[in-house]
């Protein structure tokens, strides 16, 4: 991150950490949502940004986003990845023209996700998904400095796992296990939360 | 891992090779996982496009063709195939009229095929309705009924649907329609054994010997109870009082029904059962029209039947009569 | 014991209740365990009889119908119908103008049907001729062709003797028809895992995880090896190998292939295989017409799967291809 | 048995004593067979004998015989069910017509069942089968004494079974068991002596 704007170098480096922290811990997610559902969320996450850090990305940071979003609708068909495309997409129309991203404008945009993810997935806060962990996250940015943001994100999406303990899954193919379920972490919560923590493992 | 394959990586792709190069007639792969009827899309009638995961043959793909389905999207063994595939295969089916999406009430391809539907409507201009199957009445209560999963009554829905986009009625009508079909289906399963994802190398669930699940669902999905194995009559019975509790059937209604079996269960067990069937729906008044019996809608080995009814009425009868042919299932 | 039924002692006869009642429009149960065509034997027709044990569904029931068999005698699971059964199936065959017995080369079955044929013959004064199928290469050497057991070449059989009884030719025309029939094929199996007799209880063999069995027959009557799991294509080869050594097949030739599952292997598999089978006879420059791909001649829910090859020249292509239908099969 | 005279009323009491001896041995006949084939062997032959047990016989021991044939075919249709319907079939015809079977004909009954069951099942002396069990019995009978017939028969059953220790099956299922068959009994000469010895049980 330059100060507070986001580029598309920033991107490229960011994804490459999260390909490279999200392929470390594949077995840990696939074995999580094994428990509940069909065990390939480590496999989604890790080729989605396996792909789209080895994609080109053009300069304008809005259509770089898109870029993201198609790599991951081309290598995985899975909800979350999927959800994860969907959310790229959300985030690249509302930047698209601009050669990167304000770091203050990064509440609206994970908030953006997060919306077109409950639109496209016909989720609700509170069923225990992914978009608990987006929720979190956006509202921690809220009004942060730049410097504060990344130890907010990582606090708000280890707090939702909390949040979720012993709580049972409303959605995807984890609500068919609703015993099961509130005693396990949901996979997708857990990968938000490896998914910041890579981002956070090296200071951009 | 009893299975006969060369890779996991490759069953689904070689399966797909063997099964165009043995129905030619019916079926032809224009695109990598995208199947479509041999002769491509008719001019000026409705598309119908399914899609899903692969390991249920005949579903999905097998039911493509004259009076059935244009197009299908098909995935790794259950698993959702990608937006592009999906979108790719509206665009098989585009007959210059609209495309149906007529598929099974599963996330992941619920959130795909809408995805598809936004990118055909943007690049190609493509008008585009759907449909879902929801027809496992065990797997959410009638209040929640717009959550249950798709199973074997797509197979009925594919048919009906698929007569009424041959009448050249347009995309409205022809997605009222399926929706009809879909509305009357009610469907049940029940394992014995599980089957084997190849790329996951394990089975997809344990169950005991001498036990049994009521209420399992193709994936494996969890049922209602797990218990010791009952006699055929006795599972057909519960199987019949739970569709029958969510759709009721009297004197002189009319139904179609479909004892499925989850692939390992033999025809000979099937007709054990649907012997049963008959006499549960002799009881109550109601007339079976055009039974199936067999391996409509499978999850590959595993061991295990499904039960799926569908309410008729006389339009939906004439769809369900009308001709038909693929090669697992042909009306004349 | 992973089997949906009420007691192993009504197996077969609830079972034969629900087909008949599930395909009203094919199927009638005359007497116990005597199937025969809905509508009675044709006047003038040669009839054709088959039988055998149960189990092995579509086999042998299945196939009675128009363009197929006239009537069949079926046993308990695995075992032959007795000669009293058999006997009576030919008289619902008959339709004056003879009969031809057409069934596989077991034991037990050709002594009853031999006695049946002496029974109708001293009683009824029925014309009667035999065909037997015994197209298993592993199961006897070249020299001894007449010793090999019957499998799943029956079906082509059945479909080819059909035809050229519909076409109103007289005995002994049609039984050397089905006799050419019966000589052009070729069959080959494999299996994986075994299946259970209703009124055994067990396994009717035990076989490791990771291993197959080449050569097996349709009981379990054991093969040629017994190793770890080869890849689908190689096992593939070594059946073709194996019929083609026996029967080869050259440039310009022409024939057709059934790739048939036991019972539980699902239709994936088989069409990962058919890849292989089309490629090899491509090679050997032989054209395929008509492949047969699924469940045609099974062992309730065994693991594996077969191979049967017919040589086609013109007379045996006609017939294959004449119109036929039953609940399994139809050819338009 | 009168004197030398086998009677409908004697072979009434000679398939009781047989139908009750080899219901006895029902399992272990079962078990033999099921080493090569499928194990119903001791159920083919208890039924068949039981069967023809319960059937009420005409004086004409010919047509008692064929009562007998008859009996069999109707509740088996097992191999061995079948070719002992064909044994009775054959010794029917050649008594037909008369009140009694003369002891001195016996010999020649059992060889005609023996050929008619050769003819029957396609089989040859020396395939290890229940024809070898009958040819040494009718050798065995030929020229003896009524009083001395049963012993011989049982020396002759017993003899059978000995000669082709370690030699393989040729016919039936058992065929395709060539090893293993040779270290086993044949179950249907096995089955053929506990005929006799049934018979043999109570002197008649
Ligand atoms: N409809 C949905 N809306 C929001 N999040 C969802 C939805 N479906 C699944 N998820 C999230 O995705 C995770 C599972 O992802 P994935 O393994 O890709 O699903 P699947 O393999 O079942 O398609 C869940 O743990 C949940 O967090
Ligand atoms: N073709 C034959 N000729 C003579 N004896 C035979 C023949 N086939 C079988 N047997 C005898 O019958 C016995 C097996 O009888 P059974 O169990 O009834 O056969 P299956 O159950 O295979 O029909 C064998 O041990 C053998 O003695
Ligand atoms: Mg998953
Ligand atoms: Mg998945
Ligand atoms: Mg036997
Ligand atoms: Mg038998």
């Amino acid at each position: 991150m330059a100060g507070d704007m986001i580029g598309r170098d920033d991107l490229a480096a960011a994804l490459l950490r999260v390909a490279e922290g999200t392929g470390a811990v594949a077995a840990e997610l696939n074995a999580a949502d094994g428990q509940l559902g069909d065990g390939d969320l480590g496999i989604t996450v890790s080729k989605g940004f396996a792909e789209a850090a080895h994609t080109p990305l053009p300069e304008d940071i809005g259509m770089a986003l898109l870029e993201c979003a198609k790599a991951f609708q081309r290598v995985s068909s899975s909800s979350y990845g999927t959800l994860v495309a969907t959310g790229f997409m959300a985030a690249a129309k509302a930047a698209k023209g601009q050669l990167g991203i304000a770091t203050d404008t990064l509440p609206d945009l994970v908030g953006a996700a997060r919306d077109a993810m409950m639109a496209r997935g016909k989720g609700n806060l509170g069923d225990k998904t992914v978009l608990d962990s987006l929720d979190a996250v956006a509202g921690a940015l809220q009004g942060k400095q730049p410097e504060a943001m990344m130890a907010s994100a990582l606090d708000a999406a280890r707090e939702t796992l909390a949040e979720f303990k012993g709580r049972p899954c409303k959605l995807g193919r984890a609500r068919m296990f609703a015993e099961k379920s509130a005693s396990l972490d949901d996979p997708g919560q857990l990968a938000f939360l490896r998914i910041v923590e890579a981002l956070a493992s090296r200071p951009a | 891992m009893k299975k006969i394959l060369n890779s996991p990586a490759s069953y689904v792709d070689e399966m797909l090779e063997g099964f165009t190069a043995a129905h030619p007639e019916f079926y032809a792969q224009p695109e990598r996982r995208v199947i479509a009827r041999a002769g491509g899309a008719v001019k000026g009638k409705v598309g119908i496009v399914t899609g899903g995961g692969s390991g249920h043959l005949p579903i999905f793909t097998g039911y493509v063709g004259p009076g059935f389905l244009d197009a299908c999207a098909i995935g790794d063994v259950f698993a959702s195939p990608s937006a592009e595939q999906m979108a790719s295969a509206i665009r098989q089916a585009d007959g210059g009229a609209g495309v149906l999406r007529l598929y099974g009430n599963y996330g992941g391809d619920v959130m795909n095929f809408d995805m598809a539907g936004e990118m055909v409507e943007m690049e190609n201009d493509i008008r585009t309705t759907t449909v879902l199957l929801a027809d496992d009445v065990v797997s959410a209560p009638k209040e929640e009924a717009e959550k249950r999963r798709g199973v074997a009554g797509m197979v009925y829905a594919f048919k009906i649907a698929g007569a009424a986009a041959e009448t050249m009625a347009d995309l409205d009508e022809v997605t009222r329609v399926a929706q009809k079909a879909a509305d009357a289906c009610r469907s049940i399963g029940m394992a014995l054994s599980p089957c084997i994802v190849p790329q996951a190398g394990k089975a997809t669930f344990e169950i005991g010997e001498g036990e049994m699940e009521m209420g399992m669902g193709i994936h494996g999905e969890p049922g209602i109870w797990r218990d010791k194995l009952k006699p055929a009559d006795a599972i057909t019975d519960e199987m019949i009082d739970r569709i029958v509790a969510d759709h009721p059937f009297g004197k002189g209604d009319r139904l179609s029904v479909l004892v499925n079996s989850l692939g390992a269960t033999p025809l000979e067990e099937l007709y054990i059962m649907y012997r049963r069937v008959k006499a549960r729906f002799a009881d109550m008044g109601a007339e079976i029209v055009m039974p199936l019996v067999g391996r409509y809608a499978t999850s590959m080995e595993m061991t295990g039947a499904t039960i799926t009814t569908i309410a008729l009425d006389g339009e939906l009868e004439t769809h369900l009569k009308a001709p038909a042919a693929c090669a697992y299932w042909r009306v004349v």
